[in-house]
This record gives C-alpha cells, structure tokens and sequence, in this order.
C-alpha cells in the first residue's frame, strides 16, 4: 500500500502547559496531533506519578505526524514553551498512509 | 490551654484526622495503595461544589450584611499581602533562593480549601454559626498572592515576567468558577434547592471527606519520601511559623471587619493555610525554575497537617479568647 | 400561558438547570474546568442504573396495565416515524447534505434519557405520579431512529448500508442493556428491594444529576464554542421547532394509547428530545460522512437546554390543559 | 431443606444478586456495557473503608472478648492450610500442571472480600450480629495461602521461589492496609465518628454493592467468554466442592473458637470464598508460568457466583442447626 | 542482546471502530497489538477531548508489532476499516526482542 | 534545531511487574523513562482490557529515551525482569533535543 515519508514528533511536556503547545503548534501551522495521557514518570527532576493527583499535575505526550519539511518550524515552535521547562522531545522517521493528511 | 489540648485532642480523633493519617503512613510504609486520579477529581468536584452551594444558600437565609463586602476587600488584600510577610520569613530563615522563597510565598497567600471545610466542619461540630460568604473570601484569596510572588521574582530581576493569557487562567481556574459558581446556584435556589440535593451534597460530605483527605495523606506521604533532603530545618520552622502568623493577621482581618466568631476563625484558617492544588499548577507555567518538590513539602507536607490537627483548634481557641463566645 | 410561565421560571431556578447554566458558561468562557470522563461516565451509568430501577419497581406495585404494550409500540412507531418528520423539515429549513440531514434526524427520532429524567423529577416536584414502564418505553426508543436514518440515505442512493453486527451492537448498547436491566431487576425486587437501596439511588439522585448536568453543560459549551458558523440559523430553527412537533405527536400517541397525565407529559418529552450519546457513536458508524458537529450542535447544543428550560413546563402545561388534572 | 431453599429463593432476588447476573448476561451478550477501571476502583476503596470502618466500631462497642485473638489465629491456619486442601483435591478432580494447581490453590486460601460483605448484609437482613473484629480476620487471611502456594511449587522442584519484596507488597497491599486501616479508625473513634459518617458508609453501601457487583459479573462474563474451553469439568467440579470443603472446614474452626452464630457463618464465607483481586496479581509476580484464565475462571467465575447465590444461605442453614439459634 | 527487525505500526482511529479494526486484524493474522487511551487531539476533523465524555467518543491507538513481510496485508485490514473515516496510520522501523513472539 | 540520536525503547509489562522494572533500570542507572497507561491489548497469551478491573491487572507501556551506547544495559535490565513474563520490548532510532538530559 502506497505510503509517504514523515516524522513522528513525540513531546513529553508538562499538563500545565498544554495549552501553550498547542497554541505553538497551531500558530506555526501544525494542526494534526494526537495527546497521549501519561501515568508517571521519571527525569532530573526526579519520579512523579498521576495515581491520586487533583490539580493539573504530571506530564502529557502530544504526538506529531508530520511532512519532512515542516519539522524545523514545529521543533522550533515546541522549543519555545519547552525552553525553560521539564520534559523531553523525539523525533523518528516514520512511514503516513494518505499523505494528503499531513 | 487545657481547653486547646481537649479540643485538640477530640479534633485529632475524628475520622477525617485519622483518615489523612492512614494515606500518610500507607504511603511512608511504601504501600500500593492509591486512588485514581478520576477519583480524586471526582471527589474535589464535589466538595467544592457541596461548599460553595451551602455558602450561597447561608448568604440567601442570613441575608448579605454589609461586611461582606469588607470581608472580600480583606480576602485580597491578604492574599496580596500574606506573600510579602512570607518572603521576607523564607529570606530569613531558609537559604532559599528568590525564586523558591518567592514561588513558596505564593502558597502561603493563596488558601487550602480542604483546611477551609475541615474548619467548616469543627465549627459545626461546636454548633458555632458562620458567615455563608466566606467560601467567596476564600474563592477571592485563591489567584492574587500568585501576582504577589511574581512581582516580589521581577522586583529581584528574576525574570518571572506576568505570562500572557496566565491571568485569565488564574481567575478561570476551575476550582475557582465551580466555587464561586455553586455558591451562586445556592443563593439563588437557597433553602428549597438546598432541601432538594442536601441528601448528597450535605448527608455524606464528612465521608467523602474522609476518603479525600484519606488520598491528600497519601500525596503528602510520597512527597515526603521523595523530598528528604530537599527541605531544611528552616524551611520546616517557617511551614509552621508562617500559619501562626497568618492567622493572628487574619484574626486582625477578622475583627476589623466585624465577623462573627465562626467568621474570625475561617478569615484565621485561610490566612494561615497553603495552597497545593491551583497554585502549583500556576507556578510551573510563570515559575519554572522553582523546585516543585520545595514548596509541595512545605504546603502539604507540613503545613496542611499543622493546620488540620494543631492549627484549626488554636484559632478557635484564640478567637474565642477574644471574640467572646 | 401565566402559569406556563411561572412554572418556567421556577424550573428555570432549579439546582439542576442552573449547573447545566453553570457548566455552559463555564465552557463558553474557556475556564478550564472539566469533570473526568471515568467520573462523568460513573455518573450516567448510576443515573441509567437508578431511573430504571425506580420504574421497575413503580410497575411492581402499580402492576401492568393493558396500555403497557400499547405505549411500547407507540414508542417504536415514533422512534421510527419521527425521524421522516424530522428529515422533511431538514430539507425545507436547512441547506444540510442528505446524509448530514439523514443523521440529524436520527437523533430526534431517538431520546434524550437525561431529559426524560429531568421530566421526571418536575413531575414528582408537582406531585404527578406517571407510568413506571415509560422508562421500558424510553430504552425501546433508542434505536430504531437509526435504522430510519440509514433508509432515508440508502433511499437517496448516498450509501449507509446497514453494517453487518451493527444492529446487534444497537441493541446491545450498554445504556440500554443497564436501563432495561435494572428495570427489571426494580420489576424483581419490587418495594422491598428499592427500601434496601433508596438511600442510594433515590436520596441523592437530583444531587448527582446537578453534576451530570455541570458536565453536560460544559460539554455543550465546548461544542458550542468549536462549531462556530457550522450550523445556520435554519439549523437553529429546526432544533428549536422539532421538538414542538414531536412533543405534539407524542401527545397525540399518548393520548391514543391512554396514558395518564404523567405518561403523557413523558411520552411528549420523549419524543422532542434529541440523543446525544448512542446515537452520535452509531452515526460514526454508519454514516461516517456526515459532520459530527452539526448533529451534536443541533441535540445537545440547541435542543437539549430548549427542553430542559422552557420545553418540559410547557409540555406539562398543553397535557394539563387536553388531559386535564 | 425446605427453609435452606427458601433463603436461597430470597437471597436470590435481592437487588445485589440481580445485578451481578444482570453484568453476567450483559458481558455473555457481548454487550459493550463496561464501567470504567478508575469508577471501579473508586468503588472497591468505598466497600473495604466501609466494611473495615464498621468492624471497627462493632469492636469498640462490643469490646473486645477473648476470641479475638484465637479468630485471628484460626484464620492464619486457614489460610495457610487451605491451599494444600485445594492442591490434594486439584490434583485428584483435575489434570492441571503443578504450577497451575498450586496457583489455584493460592486463591481458595485466600478470601473474597466481596463475598464476606455479601454475607454481612444476610446476616444483617436476618438481624443476626456477627463479631466486628472478622474483617480483621478477613485481613489476616488474604496473604498467607500465597506463601503455602509458593512452598508447594518449591517442594516439586517447580521454582516459585519467593521474590524478594514479594513479601512486603503482600502485607502492605493496598487492600490490606486500606481494610486494616479503616477498622482502626473505627475502632478508635467508634459510635461517635460512625454518627459523623455513617450516612456516607452505611446508608448508601448496597447501593454501592450493586453497582460494584454489576461490574464483577461483566468482568466474570467476559473471562468465561474467552475462556471456553480453558477449564475441564474437573476444575469445575473442584470450584464448587471447595467452598463446601471449606465452610466445613471453617465451621470446625468458627467452633473451636467460640464464635457467635454470626461470626461462624463468616468464617465459614472466608474459607469457603476465593481471592479475585489481590492473589492474581501476586502470582503474576510470584508464578507468571501459571495460566491466570485458569484460576480467573474458577475463582471469579464459579466459585464466586456459587457462594453468592446457595454458598452463604446453606452456610448459614448448617451453622443454625448446629449452632442454634 | 539479540534483537530482530520489526515493523511498528500506530492506527489512531475512532473509538466506535475499535472493535471493527481489532476484528480485521484478527481476520489476517495479526493477533498481537496494545490499544493505548488517547486523551484528545486535533486534525481535519477539528480538535476534541477526552473530558467529561459519556458516550464511545475520541480516538483510540492501536500499536501493532509486526514482521515486516506482514506489513502489507495488514495496512489493507486497517485501511479497509479506516477508509471512509477520520483517523492516522503512521509506520516505523523498529527492532524486537523474543522474536518467536510475533 | 540541534537534534542528537538516541534509542527510544518501548517495554510494554504487566502492571504488577511495573516497581520491579523500575528499580531493575534504575539500577542500570536509566533513571529516565515515561509510563504510559494502556487500555487493553492481545497476544499469545489472549485478550484483556482494563475496563472495570480492580487490581493490579494489564500492562502498561514504560518508554525511554537513552544513548545508543546505553541501550544494552537497559535491554539486559528489561530483559532480567521480563524474561518468564509476558509482554514485548520494542526499539527505533530516534532525535533527541537537549541531549544534556539523556
Ligand atoms: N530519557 C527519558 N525517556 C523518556 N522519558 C523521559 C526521559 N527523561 C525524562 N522523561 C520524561 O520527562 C519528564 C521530565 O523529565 P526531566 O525534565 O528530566 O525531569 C519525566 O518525568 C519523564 O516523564
Ligand atoms: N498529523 C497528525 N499527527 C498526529 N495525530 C493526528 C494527526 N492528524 C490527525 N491526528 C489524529 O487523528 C484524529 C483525526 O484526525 P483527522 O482525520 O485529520 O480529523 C485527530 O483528532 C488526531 O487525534
Ligand atoms: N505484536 C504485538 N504488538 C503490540 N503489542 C503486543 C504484541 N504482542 C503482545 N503485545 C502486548 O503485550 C501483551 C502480552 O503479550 P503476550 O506476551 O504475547 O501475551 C499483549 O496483551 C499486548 O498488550
Ligand atoms: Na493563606
Ligand atoms: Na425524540
Ligand atoms: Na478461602
């Protein structure tokens, strides 16, 4: 089946600042993206965990399907919310059925 | 004093006590017990939508006297002020940096809706009225000491700079319009709505409190855990100083404005207590570079406990020392 | 026309309309207040759990009378009629697709059971006692609209064919399976089983639909906010005169097929009120073509608050004039 | 006889049973009704604060009678006992492998703390008391079959060594530590903190059962719909002649110690009934090589069932005869 | 540690169709794969979310592993369900242990 | 924008296993890893869903970004607690921004 090359961005951020990603991504044009809950984790910033939390605690993942060419403009974009923050960001090369998609 | 003690004591046995107790240690000992997030949301939904529906139904009975509007003009000003006292104790006593110390003054302005309800709940079991109103106070003193901490980080050129859109997020907060909603929704409906839904929003608030304040000791316990070290001496001193002195300035607060005994107590018990809900939140989106682990400990760790066992019965105690009655 | 009014106006400063107000205004100002979908579906499957229960046990002791089948059937053939109405004034009113046309009338041939509840509670607020089994009615009501629905695009050569396993899936749906299942298990158990959990399913019901209906206005709202422009004043229309027509014709069955009152001012409100649960899930489906936001717009965005607010006094208010008591 | 059935009959209809087949059917049906894990798991911490909270008041007022000790005593044998029972029976009724017997064996020493509470509400329907202090028995038993599980799989060289920490996630389980828990808090603040939140933990705690069991036999339908054929009528056959063994067993043990009719009708439930939620999970860690749709599917669903529907009303039927009373 | 090249395919497709997609699978063989919650997302269909939804709302994610040379007849199950609807397939190359697992 | 290779390893468990995993990593010294809530899945050893579970039951999805170099010792870190249990382990090569954290 007749698929397209793309890149798979995958962006660990914090709850808090959701918003904010995807204000980012939707003004530099990225309008596709999935967001994953996560449950825990761990980093520099030590272990965390979702189990009993009230506020807007922990992390989200929000992935990226996206062409070749615009990856620069999204990685940009993430940057500027990630910059001062906790979180980690991915990238893989990937295969996308029904490129008109993307 | 005896007095304080006894009613320590009886505050200290009471099921909701005893339930934060139990997360504490369960999470201390590294046991798996834990209550899902949807749960705990679920839970906090409730309590503050069973708390602000009784408030607005209190201030549909009782009628708004005139110091409501003082009480709600004294909820901002301390939640600004509160802030500045903090920082200034933190400099002093801790060797935190003017992030942290600011990014923990923070809490120590803003409020602890949970120690407002356990509040709540002692005055009842003492039949001591209260002012409905004051879950708007406490909705009021939510968001302003966030401004205060990051007016006390840009004054020191900490960067810190007031984020766009983060104010209308602050004021939107969830908890704060389901608050201040629900206490609408009570003033409209009053005594009638209230008679409709009083089988779940008043019959079993103390149990849902229990298995709320069951998860709150479970957080509080894995926090502890993680942050050994994390927090000095000093900074512990301060998360039970800081309280003591919130409440005398809310006790002022109180009897400037002229609130009932019940009213004095609750204007202590805000002042004194912390957030650990809204403002963290807050804080990781203008503060990033302060240590979440520093002011959580601090605020739930610490001072949430002081305030539920100690501090709640001491404030009542002084204020009916003074107030009378 | 007074008394519809007043009536309005006192259902209007409901505990349970003003949280659904609570909600909608909370999504329209973009607070980010949300309820946790494992909470907001805990609460559905009680509510389901709870009103089927309850008519159960109302048929246990009322017994079955012969207007039991009859009110079935009717449900059935308006379940299926309805949604023909429904596409008829699409076509005049609006400038929808077939297919778009086709999925929104398979909402209004279908039901609301959160309306139906809300119905319910008025009616038990001004002491009208109605059918147990309409509850029995209202689950047979689901579904059929569909089947409708995807005629009405087969009929216009636009595909829907009806998928394989979906007509069982239809029938199977878990809101249905639980609504008749514990109308049963209520029809069982009768009085003494309903002493045995009153205190569960009937003390706190209103309370619990106040948050359900926190949560349903927020989604309204968020849906409301995103579909901007989608729909167009004729769509508003339609969403606002087709559950005037179907309350019409629900009279009309009821009065048929011999309801009481209460029956009758059910079965009006069955058939004006609009899915937006099963049916949008089946439309996925089986009509994969059609816009989402249009049919969630018109049901939960328009029609559902119509009802809620000024649709259900004045349903009740035209059944007391023709029926009487 | 007659009377056994009887009670069987009427335990039969109640709302709890109901709803347990109602989840059955459902899941049998391949209906896609499913309650949420997080709505689920709200729902376990609910029961096992409740149970545990009542026992503990049942303690503090009863006070304390000497066969408190001997109960806790008897059920640690029981539940290290039991298992080999199984096993030797296992080996004899089933062709299943060391592993697998042993891994069953685990779950018919440990208890269901749902059926415990089934039998509680019997008892209670039957205004016949029961010791407070059996849900500390019920704590007591959970872990220790485990262990006799493990030593069985040793002794025939089949590894199931014991993983270290294994042993301390046993003991502070979350189940434990939460039933535990809330039985001291019982305890301590007795009558009075039960009067603070008993419309919370009592009224509404069948209700809750309910909807807890619905979910339990959707889980059970779902398990004996993926695993036909997994288990032969051997296995079958073991899960119901089991729970007989053990409520023997149980009553010998109930009478050794002295227990009121109430309390050996409970002991006999705990031996006769089979763990579902803690033991699982542990001999994933402990014996991953042991099928779990194996012991899944006798535990949860036959043996469970069975115990629930004639297992506790001819428990009861033999300990009125012998007992008397 | 010995690895084996493996394909790793993410169907992110609408909750209703889940068991649809699962059935196609099955009915070509690929039995082994791990549906993960989305929390919400955004595309040509507009953006959406998880919260406070009653009904079988949202996107799922399905991640199957599969060998290679299975590649193909999988991606036609999964477009023969996804075709007329909303949703992504993207593809990565991907090493597994265990092989004998997949 | 400056982006660094790295391995993404995704372990997907059982649930009960999940504190064992971790402290098997973090005495390899990966002591940064995101968990992933998962919904339900298939494989040789049959169906699950989380739906209405009470315990410790089902997988869940531990993903890590490390160093090329690093990868065997988490794979014989994964692998010592994996080894008698169900589950699968899965690795692609992925960009990392901010490879100070890894
Ligand atoms: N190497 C990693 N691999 C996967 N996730 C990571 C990694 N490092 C950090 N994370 C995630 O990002 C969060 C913040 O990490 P950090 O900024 O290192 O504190 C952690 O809690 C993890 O959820
Ligand atoms: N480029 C993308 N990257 C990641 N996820 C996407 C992308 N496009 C769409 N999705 C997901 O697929 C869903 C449907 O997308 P669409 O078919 O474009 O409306 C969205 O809500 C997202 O969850
Ligand atoms: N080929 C696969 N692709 C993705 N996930 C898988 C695959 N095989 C197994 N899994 C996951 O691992 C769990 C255990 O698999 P197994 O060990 O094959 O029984 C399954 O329930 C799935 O969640
Ligand atoms: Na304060
Ligand atoms: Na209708
Ligand atoms: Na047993």
């Amino acid at each position: 089946m007749q698929t397209h090359t793309a890149k798979r961005v995958e962006i660990v951020i914090e709850a808090p600042l959701e918003s904010r990603l995807i204000r980012a991504l939707t003004e530099t044009g990225v309008t596709g993206f999935t967001i994953l809950p996560v449950h825990g984790g761990s980093g520099r910033s030590g272990v965390w965990t979702r189990e009993g939390q009230v506020g807007r605690a922990g992390m989200v993942s929000v992935v990226c399907l996206i062409k070749p060419e615009r990856l620069d403009g999204l990685l940009d974009a993430a940057f500027s919310v990630l910059e001062k923050h906790i979180g980690v960001v991915s990238i893989t090369d990937a295969q996308v059925l029904r490129a008109e998609r993307f | 004093m005896q007095e304080i003690l006894s009613l320590a004591g009886a505050n200290l046995i009471s099921p909701i006590i005893l339930s934060f107790a139990l997360g504490l240690a369960a999470a201390l000992a590294r046991s798996d017990l834990t209550i899902p997030e949807a749960v705990a949301k679920g839970m906090s939904i409730y309590l503050l939508f069973a708390i602000g529906f009784k408030g607005g139904v209190a201030v549909s009975t009782h009628g708004i006297d005139q110091t409501l509007v003082l009480s709600l003009v004294a909820g901002l000003i301390l939640s600004f002020g509160l802030p500045l006292i903090a920082f200034a104790l933190l400099r002093v006593m801790t060797g935190l940096s003017n992030i942290d110390a600011a990014a923990v003054a923070a809490h120590y302005g803003s409020i602890s809706i949970v120690t407002f309800v356990a509040a709540t709940s002692v005055l009842q079991g003492r039949l001591i009225d209260s002012e409905g109103y004051m879950v708007a106070v406490a909705a009021v003193m939510e968001a302003p000491a966030i401004l205060s901490a990051l007016w006390l980080v840009a004054r020191s050129g900490g960067g810190g700079k007031m984020e766009p859109g983060l104010m209308r997020e602050l004021l939107l907060n969830g908890s704060i319009v389901l608050l201040v909603g629900a206490f609408f929704i009570g003033a409209i409906t009053g005594e009638q709505g209230l008679a409709e839904i009083s089988p779940f929003i008043v019959a079993p608030f103390k149990g849902v409190l229990c298995l709320f304040l069951l998860d709150m000791g479970l957080i509080a316990g894995r926090g502890l855990r993680q942050s050994r070290g994390v927090v000095g001496m000093g900074a512990v001193g301060f998360a039970i100083l800081m309280p003591l002195v919130g409440a005398m300035i809310g006790l002022g607060a109180g009897l400037l404005v002229g609130l009932s005994l019940g009213g004095v107590v609750l204007m202590m018990t805000l002042s004194a207590s912390a957030s650990y809900i809204a403002v963290p939140a807050a804080m990781r989106v203008a503060l990033p570079e302060a240590n979440p682990s520093v002011y959580l400990t601090l605020s739930l760790g610490v001072t949430f406990p002081f305030n539920l066992t100690l501090g709640i019965p001491l404030y009542l105690a002084v204020a009916q020392i003074i107030v009378g009655g």
